[in-house]
């Protein structure tokens, strides 16, 4: 279904963000949050940088996307261009960090990269022309929606973590294990809304 | 260019894809495992696919790796990967089948983004020498794709009552289990399962070796 | 005990029943008091006077930052040692010495009154501080009214009330002495009972001085208009005024006996260092006690050898039979601790903080304020020992452990 | 001296068990209610529930090594609300599996009876929903017989009142027999009198904290009086039908009052209460199925510790000036 109006483009932002949590009902991204949990360093920044690195994707990649056309090799060279891009805009955000405050640069310098290329970025500007058609507002808003999913989840397993560190905690349940089921009750709860908007 | 022992490679290789797995113990490369091993057929399919691409890639970073600055190391790790993955999709879509191409066609290339590969970019370059990476490089594609075909497998038994598309005899109808809680729970349990066996590993090599104290667990 | 949640505080049905409205027994023998030789703060006393000596009340009979001094005339017989603590033993001779003419109290200034207070060695029996630098520091703080606590607002203990019925008019008399010694001019008598026994009472002091604490809390409130008060026991008032009236040492106390396993629960006046078995031998022993209380059931300490002595500050002695310890459970978060709290704490985060090592977050929840009233730890259905784990938390907010905690290391 | 138990040794009569008999004796009226209205079939169900949940308790405690002791009765009240949400023509398998779950993937990993983050019951409830809704939702008619058998007896299936409000956005109940329960629906939620005198029961005995359930419902209310499901019903019959219809007024009096996964804090119950009523309100707006309460529950469960943050943290001005005021 191509979906052009403002009107169902919120709502796919909203449905990436909350109804339908991209993190949670495609497992997009459900390894970084979790990386990102043992990382310490600013992880709003990180969040940050990585929703500004999403919509500045979605955008560029539209118009080279109508270019190439939507010839079946074009849609296989899809993700190479989608991570060149994401690596491009890396690179300039570097620079451009490095010269205008390089204190913050030095803060996030080690997790810049995994703000830019990963699969948060990459898959929702995947999935966006494939499920709806070529409409750039619709890129944007689900990138959009994707990142602040994304931080929405990093959020709820940093709550989960504070309250899984008790001593009653079965030794071969400590850590990973719990929060994979911690995660895994979080996607049932959203399995209520419904799918009329689905990703996959 | 350090040249181990056969059992050192080989220890090398089962500490990494099982004892310290990639997946269910650093809890990397989470997203083509609830999304797409929905059945035994995508989950081979992914395997293979990401050991060729790691493996290449290790050994391709090992020769341009340390020329690059640090700042590129990651950004051309992961450009190598998604070339090598657009190289495979193309393939697998010509030659093997189109409906395997088309149930895969996000997770195959997200492959190349997901943190296995910035994992790996990260601690493999420079931290072993040319045959431990990749034997290391190997072993973790293959933990990584140990997990992936056993998660695959199990869901598409509950939940299409198939194996390798051929039916089996059983009573359970469960098509809710190709959802991605069933594969965050079934991990949970796979991860619990490993670190209890680890944990009861350790305990025994302890026990063994005597203490100062002339042993005797207390 | 069944207990309800009024506004940040306890209630519950008083078990002082039988020992409230008995009048005060006296020893029926002379006792063989025990005076420790190491005082609150583990600091050494050694002895003056040699054995066999006959000592006069008021006599000091060590040296030391805190000496300790003779309640009754007695002989000192040995020194005894109990729980590798050593004690001075003090045969009583005479329990009441005979009377002088009271001399006029009302004229005396107030360096007089602190003079004579220093002189008895007066002991504040709410919290065991001297009666002297408490007023001292009443004097130094903005306090506008100064309570003589008579409220026992813990199940067992009803001292106050026994001292305030027997020697009311001199109570009244002291908290006079007391206030102009701390240049307070608005003091009165708080006492929690019921109308009759409170109307008794009243009729003996002088009119207005007693008010009715009509709240049946647990840990009851002093002041109500929110006018900054300063607490000071009764018996601390009484005390006072028989050391400016009599010159005589502060050496007798009010202590109730009871607790299940006691036949004859009941108020009685005893000199300080009377060890546990005189007086349970006096009130009677139903059946093997399992542990003795110093102290009333909520903030006493247990002690399990009735050899040991009471000494100024504890207004309540227990012997409580063998019942079986409570399961403890796990937390399950029903946040009763934290509606008693009067200081508006979280008893169970603090608990909780504690147990798992995670310290950085302690400072927030700010531990240092609870006062050990251990409120929390009496409704807590789960029975955690959740005020010792607040108490530990006092200490343990300045520590820092790396690792437990996710957000612990930064 | 070192076995002498600290401080307090006069102890609340109130334990974990009394609390938790206090809940089982507040929800056998349910149950009686709904042997009643759908016949001994029911007590086949609850009793399987039950059963099937201590068994599951005792096993997993029996696999972790460490011994789980049933007396604090959590596993009990968990296998009860789980058979009241169920209709009274169940296959038993449901109620069983929906226990399992609970136990063992929501229970016990988290650290056991006081130390869950999530709801049991909620979370064997929405699996169940989730895979086995043709069975969840079958609910009887009101005039079918059904028998007492184990198999699941083949019986005539009538929407409930929150199937009527999804699809045809009203339903042909009047308000008489919503509240007496002469309904279509699981076995314990129908009767809305008998699940009030319970709720007041509850709060008598402060096992339930009354700001939860109430704010609960009155953000329900709301929403539903704001937002109708169809343009013809009138304001006040929105809200009778929506509070009336489906497992809302049982979900907010028992599970939403679970100690454990609710915060602690009077304030944070009211946000808490709120939360789960707004969730739960567009669940059945926007949601896959026509009672969405367990889902909405389990996602407020996980933000339960930061509403009590978020309290604590609001009321800090007025603890500072009160710390100011006592000298």
């Amino acid at each position: 279904m191509t979906i052009t109006t403002p009107h169902q483009a919120l709502l796919i932002f909203l449905a990436a963000a909350f109804a339908q949590n991209l993190v949670l009902t495609t497992g997009i991204g459900s390894a970084l949050s979790v990386r990102l949990t043992r990382k310490n360093g600013n992880r709003v920044l990180f969040a940050l940088c990585l929703f500004v690195f999403a919509v500045l994707t979605a955008l560029c990649f539209h118009p080279i996307d109508n270019l190439l056309g939507s010839g079946e090799a074009a849609r296989m060279l899809r993700p190479l261009i989608i991570v060149a891009l994401s690596a491009v805009w890396y690179l300039l955000a570097t620079w451009v960090l490095r010269k205008a405050t390089p204190r913050v640069y030095e803060d996030i310098r080690a997790v810049l990269p995994f703000a830019a290329i990963n699969t948060v970025v990459t898959g929702a500007t995947l999935i966006a022309p494939h499920q709806f058609g070529e409409s750039l507002l619709v890129d944007v808003a689900l990138s959009a929606g994707a990142a602040v999913g994304f931080f929405l989840v990093y959020l709820l397993l940093c709550e989960g973590i504070d309250r899984m560190q008790h001593s009653a905690m079965p030794k071969s349940f400590a850590g990973l294990p719990a929060l994979f089921l911690y995660l895994g009750i979080l996607a049932l709860a959203l399995c209520g809304f419904s799918s009329d908007i689905s990703f996959i | 260019m350090r040249l181990r022992s056969k059992k050192e490679y080989r220890t090398l290789f089962f500490d990494r894809a099982f004892k310290s797995n990639l997946v269910l113990v650093e809890g990397v490369g989470l997203c083509p495992l609830i999304g797409g091993a929905t059945t035994l057929k995508n989950s081979v399919t992914m395997f293979v696919c990401a050991a060729v691409t790691l493996v290449l890639t290790s050994i391709l970073m090992l020769g341009i790796g340390k020329k690059l600055p640090s700042v590129l190391r990651i950004p051309v790790h992961t450009l190598c990967a998604s070339a090598l993955l657009c190289g495979e999709a193309y393939l697998l879509n010509a030659y093997v089948s189109t409906e395997l191409y088309a149930s895969l066609y996000l997770f195959l290339p997200l492959l190349a983004v997901t943190t296995l590969f910035a994992y790996h970019g990260d601690n493999a370059v420079g931290a072993f020498d040319p045959r431990a990476g990749f034997v290391d490089a190997f072993s973790s594609a293959f933990g990584f794709g140990v997990v992936l075909c056993l998660v695959g497998g199990l869901r598409e038994i509950v939940s299409k009552r198939t194996i390798w598309d051929r039916p089996l005899p059983l009573a359970v109808d469960l098509p809710e289990a190709s959802l991605p809680f069933a594969a965050f729970l079934l991990l949970g349990l796979l991860a619990a399962a490993l670190q209890r066996a680890n944990t009861a590993a350790a305990d025994r090599a302890n026990r063994q070796t005597p203490t100062m104290t002339g042993g005797g667990d207390v | 005990m069944s207990v309800t949640y009024p506004q940040y505080a306890l209630s519950f049905p008083s078990e002082k029943e039988p020992a409230a409205s008995l009048p005060t027994l006296e020893l029926c023998r002379m006792p063989k008091l025990l005076l420790p030789l190491t005082d609150e703060n583990g600091q050494p006393r050694t002895p003056l006077c040699e054995l066999y000596d006959t000592v006069a009340p008021g006599q000091t009979l060590t040296d030391g930052a805190r000496p300790l001094y003779a309640p009754v005339t007695g002989v000192f017989a040995a020194v005894q040692t109990i729980d590798d603590v050593e004690y001075m033993e003090i045969d009583a001779l005479a329990l009441a010495g005979e009377e002088p003419a009271p001399a006029n109290v009302f004229t005396l200034s107030p360096d007089e009154i602190v003079a004579a207070c220093k002189a008895a060695h007066v002991v504040d029996e709410l919290d065991g501080a001297d009666l002297a630098d408490k007023l001292a520091a009443i004097a130094e703080s903005d306090a506008a009214l100064l309570v003589a606590d008579a409220v026992d607002d813990q199940p067992f203990g009803s001292a106050g009330l026994a001292t305030l019925r027997q020697f009311g008019a001199f109570c009244a008399d002291g908290l006079m002495l007391a206030a102009k010694a701390a240049g307070i001019d608005d003091y009165h008598v708080l006492l929690r009972a019921e109308t009759d026994t409170y109307k008794e009472i009243e009729a003996t002091l002088p009119k207005g001085r007693l008010v009715r604490d009509r709240h049946d809390i647990y840990p009851h409130k002093v002041s109500k208009k929110g006018k900054p008060a300063a607490t000071v026991g009764v018996q601390a008032c009484l005390a006072l005024y028989r050391a400016c009236a009599f010159g005589e040492h502060h050496g007798f106390a009010t202590v109730t006996v009871a607790g299940n396993a006691v036949s004859l629960p009941a108020n009685v006046r005893l000199p300080f260092g009377t060890p546990l078995s005189e007086v349970f031998s006096l009130c009677g022993l139903v059946d093997e006690p399992d542990k003795y209380v110093l102290g009333d059931s909520f903030t006493g300490k247990a002690v399990d050898t009735d050899a040991l002595p009471i000494l100024p500050g504890v207004t309540c002695v227990l012997a409580l039979k063998k019942e079986k310890s409570p399961a403890v459970h796990a937390c399950i978060g029903c946040g009763r601790c934290a509606a008693v709290c009067h200081k508006h704490l979280l008893p169970y985060e603090i608990a909780r903080r504690v147990e798992n090592l995670q310290f950085t977050k302690l400072p927030s929840l700010s531990p240092a304020d609870c006062d050990g009233c251990n409120a929390c730890a009496v409704v807590c259905p789960a029975n955690r020992p959740v005020a010792d784990l607040v108490k530990q938390g006092i200490e343990e907010s300045g520590r820092v452990l790396i690792g437990w905690g996710v957000h612990d290391y930064e | 001296m070192s076995n002498l138990r600290n401080a307090p040794f006069s102890q609340n009569e109130a334990n974990v068990s009394t609390l938790s008999l206090d809940m089982l004796l507040a929800l056998s009226p349910a149950v009686a209610f709904g042997c009643v209205l759908f016949g001994w079939r029911v007590l086949l169900v609850v009793g399987i529930s039950i059963v099937s949940a201590l068994f599951f308790e005792l096993l997993g405690g029996w696999i972790a090594r460490r011994p789980s002791d049933l007396r604090d009765g959590t596993a009990a009240v968990t296998g009860l609300i789980v058979s009241l949400l169920l209709p009274a023509s169940v296959p038993l398998f449901v109620p069983v599996l929906a226990c399992a779950f609970g136990i063992f993937l929501v229970k016990l990993p988290f650290g056991g009876s006081g130390h869950n983050l999530f709801n049991p019951a909620a979370a064997g409830l929405a699996f169940v929903t989730e895979c086995f809704s043709h069975h969840v939702f079958a609910y009887p008619a009101r005039e079918a017989v059904i028998p007492f058998t184990l198999r699941t007896p083949e019986v005539n299936v009538a929407a409930s009142p929150a199937g009527l409000l999804k699809t045809g956005g009203s339903t042909a109940f009047s308000w008489y027999e919503l509240l007496i329960g002469q309904v279509t629906g699981p076995i314990g939620t129908v009767a809305i009198l008998v699940l009030v005198a319970c709720a007041v029961y509850l709060f008598v005995r402060r096992g339930a904290a009354p700001l939860l359930t109430v704010s609960c419902l009155a953000a329900c209310a709301v929403i539903a009086a704001l937002f109708p499901r169809s343009a013809d019903i009138t304001w006040y019959e929105s809200i009778l039908f929506e509070l009336c219809s489906g497992y809302l007024v049982f979900g907010a009096i028992f599970m939403l009052n679970d100690p454990v996964t609710s915060p602690r804090h009077p304030l944070a119950h009211v946000m808490y209460g709120v939360a789960v009523g707004v969730l739960t309100m567009l669940m059945r707006h926007f949601g896959q199925f026509e009672e969405g309460f367990c889902f909405a529950l389990l996602l407020c469960n996980a933000v339960s510790g930061v509403f009590d943050r978020f309290a604590w943290q609001l009321l800090r001005p007025r603890r500072q000036r009160r710390k100011e005021r006592e000298v």
